[in-house]
């Protein structure tokens, strides 16, 4: 027997299980493990591939729709879109890797994601990325930043497939464990979805790509399923290299294999693995796998077979081709220089056995690994911090005097100012489909061949999840769809990066919990079922946790990308500006977790504003009707920063025609203040400055128009009982806005739109 | 006419220059895998961008190896069209056919955005359907764009005619501020001595059409149809011709001190 | 004051034994498709040449060392070794 | 036949002296931000190990040569040299 470590009292330990796990894999085998299946039971047990915390709760998950095809379980979730055309979509975390190695951590983690859509047959035709550092005054993290950008482009630039949009936000949770999200987008035939399933008695395992080497063994997955300490610095070896010139190969190769009628599953091999990739295609396909690891193509000699189960080397794929057909394997990925090597075949009976030299090292049912890890209920309990958080009183904060000055400092703040730095490394115009760049609310591309279009976005908040962690995710829906909705599609299908501290701690889990059910509501109220996802646990260092940060991507069709296309900035004088949905003004209802408290008075406090998702429903049909119907010229979601700072955002102008233009607004004292638990009906007295200029309340959309649309803009705002104000106009030079009759706000937008630009480029010298 | 559009290990621009050739201009096109080494039958070659062979070592310096590229140098040498876009243009650096070579971009980033380039040659086979000193807002994506040239060879360029795109600022005006990556001269793109092989770093296939926001890059491709069709004035447009065609001429001193 | 003298130091970067080098592995091949069919092993890497000023030669070392420590390698995947000369000239 | 003796090949890289060096200037800021002000002069190049075989030094001497030439270094902005030593072990 190749044992590779030395038998212990408790061998369970050495591989991050529990005494009761092994009880239990005993059970399973009616035997003892030997140290190969034990190890391979390590790392599917773990929390990162086996789901053991999360799985109860996210059942609770809407799954379903008309236009699902696959929904979670398979290497990335699929939508129709129609005209034929499928969309497969997902988005994974690769948190630990990236605070070890920022560049190449954030490099295989868009290498990774790329394969999971180039696995369902799907050719990728964007990525997004959802990022979290320490604030950008301490080394360490402009460190982490700059190297993690410059590995999420490096990867996709090379690999070429366009980087079209994100976020990036700076807290100080994030200090010990920055976030690093990535989501990619794919296109695909409806009929020509392929699946990682293992099918077929006798059918030929191919793997393919790169070859075999030590990288990160126990990387991904042991990592991400434990905390950091000082030690961390220890587990440095586990830390992988991207090739994305040959991921671009392996593309081409898998695509033009697809073709040939020769395939019967595909999957990407990533965290743990040969033995993931082989135990989930044996398991999901109902079958066997024998693979023979004297076929494996090395790197390195001297390979253990459980160095050869567990590595994780970049930029391999696994096969089950056609009996028979394992010649136009070969051929096709030697025109493109790549290893095809059979290494086993399918087999009958569901057992996975591994040979070396002639002899089994291992033999255990592909299902134990897969499937039949433990499912835990663990205890939750309601953080403390919650009571304060709650309790917080905003009669006592003081309103500013120089509310021009604060809406200088938020547009200068890095969550809030210009991320031009990030994405213009990032190339967004590869395959030529980019109607809409970074920038705007929602990435747009063309889907050539049809009239249709895609939107695509990420959205997450944590300080809101983190003062309310149900409303919190509800709210990150609702944005996603909102921003989707503003470039003129509609909401489709949702993908989600679960992204919270040691489960272990019953905070946390309630946190998770309730998290999970807000994106289960929101996700029902707004029509977007959850076509798959990521979960991350563990994300604390020396005890500190992040905060809880679900991340959502959204993907939206637009009918007629040409005639629906809508970007944020405003584009021709005397337009008007109009709000569509509720005034706000109320500080408990918009001001609790937002930008203006955390900036302006250092404050993480209130509750998140409140969300009525059946307005934000009405809002977003109201918008998108006045869009298709050609009304729209320009839309932008209330989000950070409130009313002001969307308004400055509208001002600024995009790339080409879009240039800068002033706006005079005027805004009533407070309007009626939309639903939630405060906010039911106040009336204007409890309306204050700050709240009405820089409160986040929800449902919001600034859209400007021809003035000669505005009484159908209305009949259709009426029709779908969305509230909707005219608020001002476009033009001049200035953004102008007045409270009341008195003018509050007075700001050239180019010295505005000046600070904002040059924000993170400064803190980045 | 017929178009090549070259493919190597790595390029990854292949797909959008095909797309603008076949589906825009309506020409036919072909891919032609980088062990080919026959370019019969085709009127002009597009060497595309991306990263062929990873850009490791230097970027183009592997791929101009590559079987096809004697083809290349043969029709080049034909006085028939080549254009190298990004990689492409690199990789007809490291082959020679264009002279100078290119260095990571000053601030060591890759860098995505548009860019605005000024025309100053506009009788090549690759701009006769600009006008001369014309502005064109075309993107770059790139990290390594920083052209380098001794001074012998910079001054040839400029003397001849031979850089054809300039960055500009949006007024046409040359600025170290315009300069996206550290360039000699703010050169965006070359010919060779003969007129008939163009390296440019911007991406004229990317801004091709108007639903995609940007158009400028399509009359490059327009002007190879035009050239090749001979519906361009004159069959051949030699350098030095074309620079006495050409209203504008740079100054004497080279670019650098603007016009 | 020490009276000081100028050094040159020769930094050589490689990537860790074990790490993948994809750079290394295509220049490899590069060489065997241009004839050079003897050569193996290749791996590629960085190299830095700087000047220094400092009182000694342990100075001087113990300098380059921990820059090699906090810029020059990136201690996850790459190590670093290097030479240390007097400068000649005005160097 | 000749016997084969197995060689190694160090290639140092680097921008000719008058060609720019954006990453050498970088490097030379970084390392002034973090203190080490006595450093100047900083140039970054490539560094490439490898392995070869040859029956000769001379030999072995002329191929890498060769490959320098044809395939390391690009003449025109850069410069190389080596170091050959005989291999040991089976390395
Ligand atoms: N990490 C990133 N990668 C790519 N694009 C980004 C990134 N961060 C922000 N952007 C882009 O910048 C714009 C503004 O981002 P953000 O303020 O988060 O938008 P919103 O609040 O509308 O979701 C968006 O177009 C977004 O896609
Ligand atoms: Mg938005």
């Amino acid at each position: 027997m190749a044992a590779d470590r030395k038998a212990t009292a408790r061998p369970w330990e050495e591989v991050g299980l529990t005494h009761e796990e092994y009880g239990r894999i005993e059970g399973l085998l009616g035997r003892p493990p030997n140290p190969v299946e034990l190890g391979l039971f390590g790392l599917m047990w773990s929390e990162h591939c086996s789901y053991k915390t999360s799985k109860s709760s996210l059942k609770k998950l809407p799954t379903r729709g008309p236009r699902v095809v696959q929904g979670p379980g398979e290497n990335a979730g699929v939508v129709d879109i129609g005209d034929g055309i499928a969309v497969a979509f997902k988005i994974e975390s690769h948190n630990h890797p990236s605070f070890i190695e920022p560049y190449q951590g954030a490099a295989t983690g868009v290498g990774g994601i790329l394969r999971d859509i180039f696995a369902m047959g799907a050719r990728p035709i964007a990525i997004l990325d959802s990022l979290r550092f320490g604030e950008l005054d301490e080394g360490k993290n402009r460190w982490l930043f700059g190297g993690v950008v410059g590995g999420i482009g490096g990867y996709g630039n090379c690999f070429g497939c366009p980087t079209v949009g994100g976020e990036v936000y700076f807290e100080p949770s994030y200090r010990g464990n920055p976030l690093v999200n990535a989501m990619c987008v794919g296109l695909v035939d409806r009929d020509q979805v392929f699946y990682g399933r293992a099918e077929g008695e006798g059918n030929p395992l191919i793997l393919v790509g790169s070859k075999t080497g030590r990288d990160g063994i126990h990387g991904a997955s042991l990592l991400a399923s434990k905390e950091f300490d000082e030690r961390a610095e220890e587990r440095r070896p586990a830390v992988q290299v991207g090739d994305p010139f040959l991921e671009k190969l392996l593309l081409e190769a898998c695509l033009e294999l697809l073709n040939t009628g020769a395939v019967v599953g595909l999957t990407d091999l990533g965290a743990a693995g040969l033995t993931s990739a082989a135990s989930e295609m044996a398991s999901r396909g109902g079958h066997g796998l024998e693979i023979d690891l004297d076929k494996v193509p090395r790197r390195e000699t001297g390979m253990t077979p459980y160095e050869v189960m567990l590595s994780e080397s970049q930029e391999r794929m696994l096969v089950v081709a056609r009996a028979g057909r394992e010649d136009d394997v070969r051929r096709v990925f030697a025109k493109w220089d790549l290893d095809a090597a059979v290494v086993g075949r399918v087999t009958a009976g569901g057992r996975l056995r591994v040979l070396e030299k002639g002899r089994v090292v291992a033999d255990v049912p592909a299902a134990a690994l897969a499937k039949d890890a433990p499912v835990y209920e663990r205890p939750e309990a309601e953080p403390a911090y919650l009571d304060k958080t709650r309790a917080f009183d905003f009669a006592a904060l003081p309103v500013p005097a120089d509310l021009a000055g604060v809406l200088v400092r938020l547009l200068a703040a890095p969550d809030i100012a210009d991320k031009s730095w990030v994405y213009q490394q990032y190339d967004h115009f590869i395959l030529t489909n980019t109607v809409v760049r970074p920038g705007s609310d929602a990435a747009v591309l063309r889907l050539k061949g049809t009239r249709r279009g895609l939107a695509l976005t990420t959205d997450g908040n944590g300080r809101y999840v983190y003062l309310d962690p149900r409303a919190g995710a509800a709210i990150a829906v609702a944005e996603a769809a909102r921003n989707v909705v503003c470039s003129g599609a509609e909401p489709l299908a949702v993908t989600n990066c679960l992204n919270f501290g040691n489960p272990e701690r019953p905070e946390i889990m309630w946190q998770f919990r309730r998290t999970v059910e807000g994106l289960a509501e929101a996700c029902r109220a707004l029509g977007t079922p959850v076509t798959g996802g990521n979960v991350s646990f563990y994300n604390e260092t020396l005890g500190e946790n992040i905060y809880p940060t679900p991340v959502i991507g959204l993907v939206g069709v637009l009918e007629d990308v040409e005639r629906d296309q809508t970007t944020q900035w405003f584009k021709d004088e005397g337009d008007l500006v109009a709000l569509l949905g509720p005034l706000g003004g109320v500080p408990a209802v918009g001001l609790g977790g937002s930008e203006y408290l955390k900036v302006v008075h250092g404050l993480v406090a209130g509750r998140p504003p409140a969300l009525d998702l059946d307005l934000e429903a009405r809002v977003h049909r109201a918008c998108l009707r006045a869009i298709r119907a050609g009304l729209v010229k320009s839309a932008h979601d209330v989000s950070d920063g409130g009313l002001a700072v969307t308004l400055a955002e509208a001002c600024f102008g995009g790339p080409g025609e879009n240039a800068p233009v002033g706006a005079a607004i005027e805004l009533p004292a407070a309007g009626p203040v939309a639903g939630g638990a405060a906010g039911d009906a106040t009336s204007s007295p409890a309306a204050r400055l700050d709240a009405i200029l820089f409160g986040e309340d929800q449902s919001r959309i600034v859209v400007s128009l021809d003035p000669a649309g505005a009484a159908r803009l209305r009949r259709i705002a009426a029709e779908e009982d969305a509230p909707l104000t005219v608020i001002g106009r476009v033009g001049g030079q200035a953004l102008k806005i007045a409270v009341a009759g008195r003018p509050v706000i007075e700001r050239p937008v180019a010295a505005l739109k000046k600070l904002w630009k040059e924000a993170i480029p400064w803190l980045m010298k | 006419m017929r178009w090549a559009v070259v493919v190597f290990p790595g390029t990854n621009c292949e797909l959008d220059c095909h797309h603008v050739v076949a589906d825009v201009l309506g020409q036919p096109a072909d891919f032609v895998w980088h062990k080919d080494t026959s370019l019969d039958g085709f009127d002009a070659v597009v060497l595309p961008g991306g990263f062929s062979y990873g850009d490791y070592l230097r970027t183009g310096a592997i791929a101009r190896f590559s079987p096809i590229m004697g083809a290349v140098e043969e029709f080049a040498a034909a006085g028939r069209p080549v254009i190298g876009i990004c990689n492409g243009f690199q990789i007809l650096l490291e082959a020679g056919l264009l002279p100078g070579a290119m260095r990571r971009n000053d601030n060591l980033k890759f860098r995505c955005h548009d860019v605005h380039l000024r025309v100053e040659n506009a009788a090549t086979p690759f701009t006769n359907r600009c006008r001369p000193g014309q502005v064109l807002r075309i993107p770059i994506k790139h990290g390594e764009g920083n052209y380098h040239a001794d001074r012998a060879t910079l001054e040839e360029l400029e003397r001849n005619g031979r850089v054809v795109f300039r960055y500009v600022a949006p007024d046409g005006a040359v600025t170290p501020a315009a300069n996206p990556n550290g360039s000699l001269n703010n050169i965006a793109g070359i010919i060779n001595e003969r007129g008939n092989v163009l390296g440019m770093m911007p991406h004229p296939e990317i801004a091709a059409e108007r639903l995609l926001g940007m158009e400028d890059g399509r009359p490059i491709f327009e002007s190879i149809v035009a050239y090749v069709e001979g519906t361009a004035g004159a069959r051949w447009v030699p350098a030095a011709a074309a620079r006495a065609r050409s209203r504008e001429t740079p100054g004497k001193g080279g670019a650098a001190d603007g016009r | 004051m020490t009276t000081m003298t100028a050094w040159k130091a020769r930094v050589y970067v490689t990537l860790k034994h074990g790490v993948l080098d994809p750079q290394g592995r295509a220049v490899e091949n590069a060489l065997k498709v241009l004839g050079f069919d003897e050569v193996g092993d290749v791996r590629v890497g960085k190299y830095v040449e700087l000047g220094l000023a400092a009182p000694d030669r342990e100075t001087a070392l113990a300098r380059v060392e921990e820059m090699c420590r906090r810029l020059l390698a990136n201690p996850v995947i790459e190590q670093s070794r290097f030479d240390l000369t007097e400068a000649q000239g005005d160097s």
